[in-house]
């Protein structure tokens, strides 16, 4: 199945993309897709446990994706 | 009850007049601005970047739930992105309530969650021509904070 | 820092530019109106009668004591006196400070220092006719609160 | 000596007049003025210990008052 990752700020710029599509097994967790992430070139800067958001939502790292799902990687928020 | 996530520049004093009513005792307005000096460094400019479909989400969640808990839909907040010049409003929250307490507990809420939970992120644009994205926990780490 | 006891109307959004300024990030916008219902009776209108000479100065000292414990100069408040209609503005406090949690408490602090001392009086007047000298106290105590 | 006494709100209602010249003795207190002020016609409903002020600032009831004082009456105030 295939999952979109967004990236933003200094993780978009680690990884040199805003998003990345990633083709994972079913019944992928949320932390198999950052693991994935985190393989690719630039992605070490990544924490291994970072902030994440699936279709909008703050989610746990333990949730498992579904097909088509929008995983977002959520670097530190600095609003206000 | 209104949020939004804007690219154009905050009005706050609308916001003020958008939750005022004859009902209500006291309002609160909180803005944000952009300073010159952030943790010694002088600041020259910055730039705001947001998850837009989830912000938008997410701040309307945080109204809702500053409006449940403190018993007032009269909230109307706007949080600005793109590039702001020094002294440009990034974040606006206008609050009204009939007593002055809850008035205050909700504007304070509100900015607190947005800070904690908002996914907006803050590039700073320093006088030396370098700019970062800011970390607010590990800015505090390292002042000693 | 300003503070004043004024017959005319109160423009909160003018306070609020006074006190911005480049090294403010947050500042915090007070603003008090005539409530149209106050413990249950239906009010009209109401007229705020001050001690004018003394009560100037009792502003300028809660400006000045919450400046000094709070860390900022960036006060300005205004009291309006005279008659006033339903939703117009009796009270504006503008502060800005550096951080947003200094902001709120200085404004805070104002209010509540400013309704425990400034020797101001209202008189409102209620549908039926009738009017009456406001006691915030008793009104508390009427009310089971 | 010769103080003058400031009436406000419902406390110039009861005495009919937003301020009464007292004369009173040398060494007179706060509390003596008050005394005074209670025994015109209306001042009943003064409190026997109101809040007080002299020349501007709020003051003690056994504070000794100069000729050509200002003594305020301060009923409950209502700002804000």
């Amino acid at each position: 199945m295939t999952v979109t990752a967004l990236l933003f700020a200094s993780y978009a710029e680690a990884l040199g993309a805003p998003s990345v599509e990633l083709a994972l097994a079913p019944g992928a967790k949320v932390s198999d897709a950052i693991a994935r992430l985190r393989a690719m070139p630039g992605g070490g800067m990544l924490p291994e446990r970072p902030v994440v958001a699936v279709n909008l939502a703050y989610a746990r790292l333990d949730a498992v994706l579904g097909a088509g799902d929008e995983l977002a990687v959520i670097p530190p928020v600095a609003g206000g | 009850m209104r949020t939004a996530i804007v690219s154009r520049a905050i009005d706050p004093a609308a916001l003020l007049r958008e939750v005022e009513s004859h009902g209500s005792g006291a309002s609160i307005l909180f803005v944000g601005t952009v300073r010159d000096v952030n943790d010694g460094r002088p600041v020259e400019g910055l730039e705001y970047k947001a998850y837009d479909a989830m912000a938008e989400r997410e701040l309307a969640a945080i109204a809702a739930e500053a409006a449940a808990r403190f018993g007032t839909e009269r909230i109307v907040v706007e949080h600005r992105t793109g590039r702001l010049a020094l002294g440009e409003t990034s974040v606006a929250i206008a609050v009204s309530h009939a007593h002055r307490g809850a008035a205050y507990e909700a504007s304070r809420c509100i900015i607190e969650e947005l800070k904690r939970r908002l996914p907006v992120w803050k590039r700073e644009e320093y006088a030396d021509g370098t700019r970062e994205w800011v970390d607010p926990a590990r800015a505090r780490a390292e002042a000693g904070r």
